[in-house]
């Protein structure tokens, strides 16, 4: 067994990894930039090591600074997270010339998953369907305008190197192609150090369902179902579920079937994920990308199946069988996760940083909230805003509902603002409830959201009332009082922390 | 003790009378009679006859007048001031210039990737201004209304807070 | 649907309801006394209300109390969690005079099985086997004398309104009969308001078990399987699992069908609990008694069911049917709780009242905490030290372990002394980790531990320097610095704060 | 600066040093250059050559100088004196005074159900002194060695503070 694993991350998932390591006994060993020095996955450390300054390209995206801290540390493993250089082969393979473990597939599986276009390759070759599109990067953007014209609008430009949104521009007509393109090579460049992007065919109404698979060093690999993750925000997931509101099990045994496919065809190695568009008529499902590493959502797997995926990923790591066949999974229950992002929904998503002030996390039955920050914490502007993952469990999706909307009430953070307004008001809506989900479902829901507004503003004079009341007590307390003046300045001396985090490296 | 406070544009006067944890208090002609419990700063269980509310006041950091109230699962953004005292004028940044001019203000600490236009550009509503970056994400900021493009304070890779002005437009 | 149900409770418990209520979109309504008014659990109800002292005589146990505030709601029920009077027939029977829903079995019921020596009567007559010991309270100390002489010593003195192993004690020889006697007598009024106590022969190496039932008002009766609640300090349980690592299914439909029959006996509504004595070696069990409402310990059945007991309880309570046949039920899993209270267990557990300063309650994979009180909560004299129970899941006990271990090494409270220490001592036990459980084995724990003492001391030099440099950081910080004098300041009104609460009603 | 902690019956000595987020610190001998964040009012982070210790230190109520160090799942009691400054004598309470006699102690605020023995009483270690009622638990406090008991300054029904002296026994 490892006595020790650097976790080459941060944030929650970060802590996540932690935990599993501490239910193993291995000591988790942590790497920080300067702008984490008092990061809650420091914290729950036994070892952290100081990787380079707060932007990730200078600290966390840096391999040499990650090696170094690994050998330093004397531990035998590295952890990628997911984000970062969870999916980057140069990295896998500096770890392994270093002599660590890299608790994650070959670099060859993910040098051939790890590029969209040639996941497609493998994927058309291993016989798995795929959606309309280039299978090499746009060469240029004449190339782009070529390509597109002949697929139709709309199409989607994704980033080859991408993950998470990034660099991903959804384009209706012609009009919209060169700003979207250069937007789209400029973030990818800047996300993942690889400006290169490709054009599909854009499936209208969508459903993205996703498997889960893992595979042992011993020939085994096995799925554990399905994640329906078609609510998304700039092609991003914001509300995960397992299992996928159709919950259809000759479904989940074909699309299981082809994931496994086309993980064997890599020699995939560990936990990873297949990500499929699903049309929502036609049940017909395309080949998208494999993500060679944990995914953010893994929580929902967790819940239903009942298996651990990162202590999964360690045994394995470290030459073991899996613990499970395929006979022996389970789908039990249903789990809704979502992501708690540092960020103001009601002005277009804009990243909140700031100090959080205040930090009530709900539990109870059925509630799993895996956090990385604590109240005082900084989210800074540097990394992904997302602060936590808050997933529910329920005996079917109702109950799941349920305790995911009281969850959500119960959640507050203080400081800053976050998306919890936004999931407040998306389990109470009728067409989630009714989970008629698909990629569009976030833009119809604005619009419903838009036409509801006005009812709402009415809503309880009495609440508003006592806002008043409070704000007037707050006001006055702080007129008087030397013990209230002693609170502001403790507030003044964080906001100076604040600022000087905000500089940076100053 | 009199306040007026600013809500939703709305103009609400609030009278108050604290004693340990009772107080009554008025807000526009509605009378409460309420117990009250400081959690811990800035965090007030008010209980009126029966029915629990827990709210949290938060300063908007650069005026001390304007609060957030968060009670239950709602938040109140509102402005206080007292009658008896003289003050200023409320100097509002960002947003819509006295002038008629329309104002792009960075939402957030970040960086300038691309300033899309230049001065003295016709711009039409919606068209893109600016692009930010910060936390990984490229915001293009845009055009709130027809006009000219008057200033522009940003130029590609330099440093913005959250409340600077990036452009005007006229 | 019931609109609004009020909890005629405090603490942990009155939160884990009021999140039953939130999932069935039901408004909550607390109680709670003048040393709970910023309580948790008023803090997160929808109403509140006064009714009365500190003290629960003066509060909690006054029926007439909270039948106004139930009035006063216009809550359609009540639930009175466990504890207080959650047991009192003459409760339940004001509650149904006010034509208000007691969630919970008949008055009926209660009267049958509240008192032990009625219940061991019903369990006599309904074929159930009990353990040798008188039917009726005992008379006087010359009857406790003769009865006890009559079983032979160590004989268990047990409160006949009781539970929560207040009014219970062991005596070992008949030296100390008229102290436990005079104690037993005086706890039981304190608590029950009743001092009638009986006696019973002590079985030795016995293993604590219960059986949670559920019966609807449509003659359904199931049984959840078991609980191991082996671990006990004075006679109150602290840590309880599901299954029994005896995990023997037989033993478990045998057990539970014997439950089944006790409940049918009474013909029982809603949750409850049979709790029997189990022989390790012959595997035979006895009849102890009867619990006519929710245990402590039900997340552990609830996280290896599924089934959220107290959504069920409510439900039940308005005319539903069980949602689940004996044939739904399965086991998946192993849970583990602790229960955490303010108490210092290197000092004989003595209650450890205070301001909790710092809270970190862990979270992750397969963790449940289930809290009452928040950072800057003050933890009364006045009622039972309980704070929290953590809960934890996971494929089989091992893994359960393990979880645990992490999540009680992840655990911080601030101000006051908890059984944190203790547990984190236990699920390191050679002895709990093999599963070997009887309700002696905190005595043999105890002398293990006694044992080890000397070898943990030079542990970790290091560490414990470092424990020298923070309390130097922080004293030279007290020593200037106006920030560090304003945290000061805050503390004395919180301390003041305290020591007011700690005067109770002056 | 020097220090002088008290910890476990023995001293140490303690030389500190610290720079902003850097610290030089000799602790009876043995050298560190630790980071520290003081991440929240009595939270000290430490890290010794890439070894976290989260520290959380917490001043006992009466005492001052006695603090708790709570590090990973351990906690520390200690007494920090500073020698350059002039300082009383400890004045302990409880336990066993200076003349031989040993005094039961309140270890918690509660109610005083009843005393058992009677002053001039000869009693032996573990016999029951006085049964004192805290969150509903009753607990008898024993004597902790033979002897007879001098003093009893404890009535049934009277309300107690931790640290109150209960009862004498010479």
């Amino acid at each position: 067994m490892f006595k020790k694993i650097l976790i080459a991350n941060r944030g929650e998932i970060a802590v996540r990894i932690m935990r599993a390591c501490r239910d193993l006994s291995i000591s988790p060993v942590a790497v920080y930039s300067e702008a984490d020095r008092d990061a809650l996955h420091v914290r729950l450390a036994d070892e952290a090591y100081l990787i380079g300054a707060a932007p990730s390209v200078e600290s966390y995206l840096l391999i040499e600074r990650v090696i170094e801290a690994v050998l330093k540390s004397g531990a035998e493993a590295i952890h990628p997270g997911y984000g970062f250089l969870a999916e980057n082969a140069s990295f896998a393979r500096a770890v392994k010339e270093a002599g660590i473990t890299f608790i994650g597939p070959t670099a060859e599986a993910m040098d051939l998953m790890g590029s969209k276009t040639s996941a497609r390759r493998v994927a058309i070759e291993a016989g798995v369907p795929v959606v309309p599109g280039t299978t090499e990067p746009l060469e240029s953007f004449a190339d782009a305008q070529e390509t597109a014209a002949q697929f139709g609008y709309p199409v989607m430009l994704k980033a080859s190197a991408g993950g998470g949104g990034k660099g991903m521009r959804l384009v209706e007509s012609a009009d919209g192609l060169r700003s979207a393109f250069e937007t789209a090579q400029s973030e990818a460049q800047a996300a993942f150090g690889n400006p290169e992007v490709y054009l599909e065919k854009a499936v209208e109404r969508p459903r993205h369902i996703e498997i889960q698979i893992f595979a042992d060093t011993h020939g085994n690999c096995v799925h554990l179902g399905e994640r329906e993750c078609s609510i998304q925000r700039r092609h991003q997931k914001v509300i995960e579920e397992c299992p996928s509101p159709i919950d259809e099990p000759s479904l989940r045994e074909r699309m299981g079937a082809a994931a496994v496919l086309a993980a064997r065809a890599v020699d995939y190695v560990g936990a990873g994920t297949v990500e499929f568009l699903v049309s929502d008529t036609t049940r017909d499902f395309y080949f998208l990308e494999m993500n060679t590493r944990l995914q953010v959502e893994h929580p929902v797997t967790e819940l239903v199946t009942g298996i651990d995926l990162v202590r999964e990923q360690i045994m394995v790591a470290q030459g073991a069988q899996l613990s499970f066949t395929q006979d022996d999974v389970r789908w039990s229950g249903h789990a809704i996760e979502c992501r708690v992002y540092a960020e103001d929904p009601d002005n277009n998503f804009m990243p909140s940083p700031g100090r959080i002030t205040q930090l009530r996390v709900p539990a109870g039955p059925g509630i799993r909230d895996d956090g990385g920050v604590s109240a005082n914490a900084e989210v800074s502007i540097y990394y992904d805003p997302m602060i936590s993952k808050l997933a529910a469990w329920g005996r079917d999706r109702a109950e799941a509902i349920d305790r995911l909307r009281r969850a959500l009430d119960e959640y507050a953070v203080g400081g800053i603002k976050t998306t919890l307004p936004f999931f407040r008001e998306i389990v109470r809506d009728e067409e989630f409830i009714a989970g008629r989900l698909d990629t569009g479902f976030i833009a119809r829901f604005n619009e419903r959201r838009a036409g509801a507004a006005q009812a709402d503003e009415a809503a309880d004079e009495t609440q508003r009332d006592m806002a008043l009341i409070a704000a007037a007590l707050h006001y006055s307390e702080r007129q008087k009082a030397p013990v209230a003046q002693a609170a502001t300045a403790e507030q003044s001396k964080w906001r100076m922390a604040g600022r000087a985090a905000l500089r940076g490296r100053s | 003790m009199k306040l007026t406070a600013e809500l939703d544009g709305a103009e609400q006067q609030i009278e108050l009378r604290r004693e340990g944890e009772r107080v009554w208090a008025r807000v526009d002609g509605r009378s409460y009679e309420l117990s009250v419990r400081e959690t811990e700063a800035g965090a007030y269980l008010l209980i009126d006859d029966g029915r629990v509310y827990e709210c949290r006041v938060e300063s908007t950091h650069a005026q001390p007048d304007a609060v957030q109230v968060h009670v239950r699962t709602q938040t109140y953004a509102l402005t206080l001031s007292d009658p008896k005292r003289l003050r200023g004028g409320h100097g509002g940044a960002g947003g819509h210039g006295v002038d008629g001019s329309a104002q792009i203000v960075a939402p957030m600490p970040g960086k300038i990737v691309r300033v899309l236009v230049e001065v003295g550009a016709a711009v039409k509503a919606g068209d893109g201004i600016i692009v930010v970056e910060a936390m990984k994400m490229q915001n293009e900021m845009k055009a709130p209304r027809d006009g000219v493009v008057s200033e522009i304070h940003a130029a590609s890779g330099a440093t913005v807070n959250a409340g600077d002005i990036l452009a005007t437009i006229e």
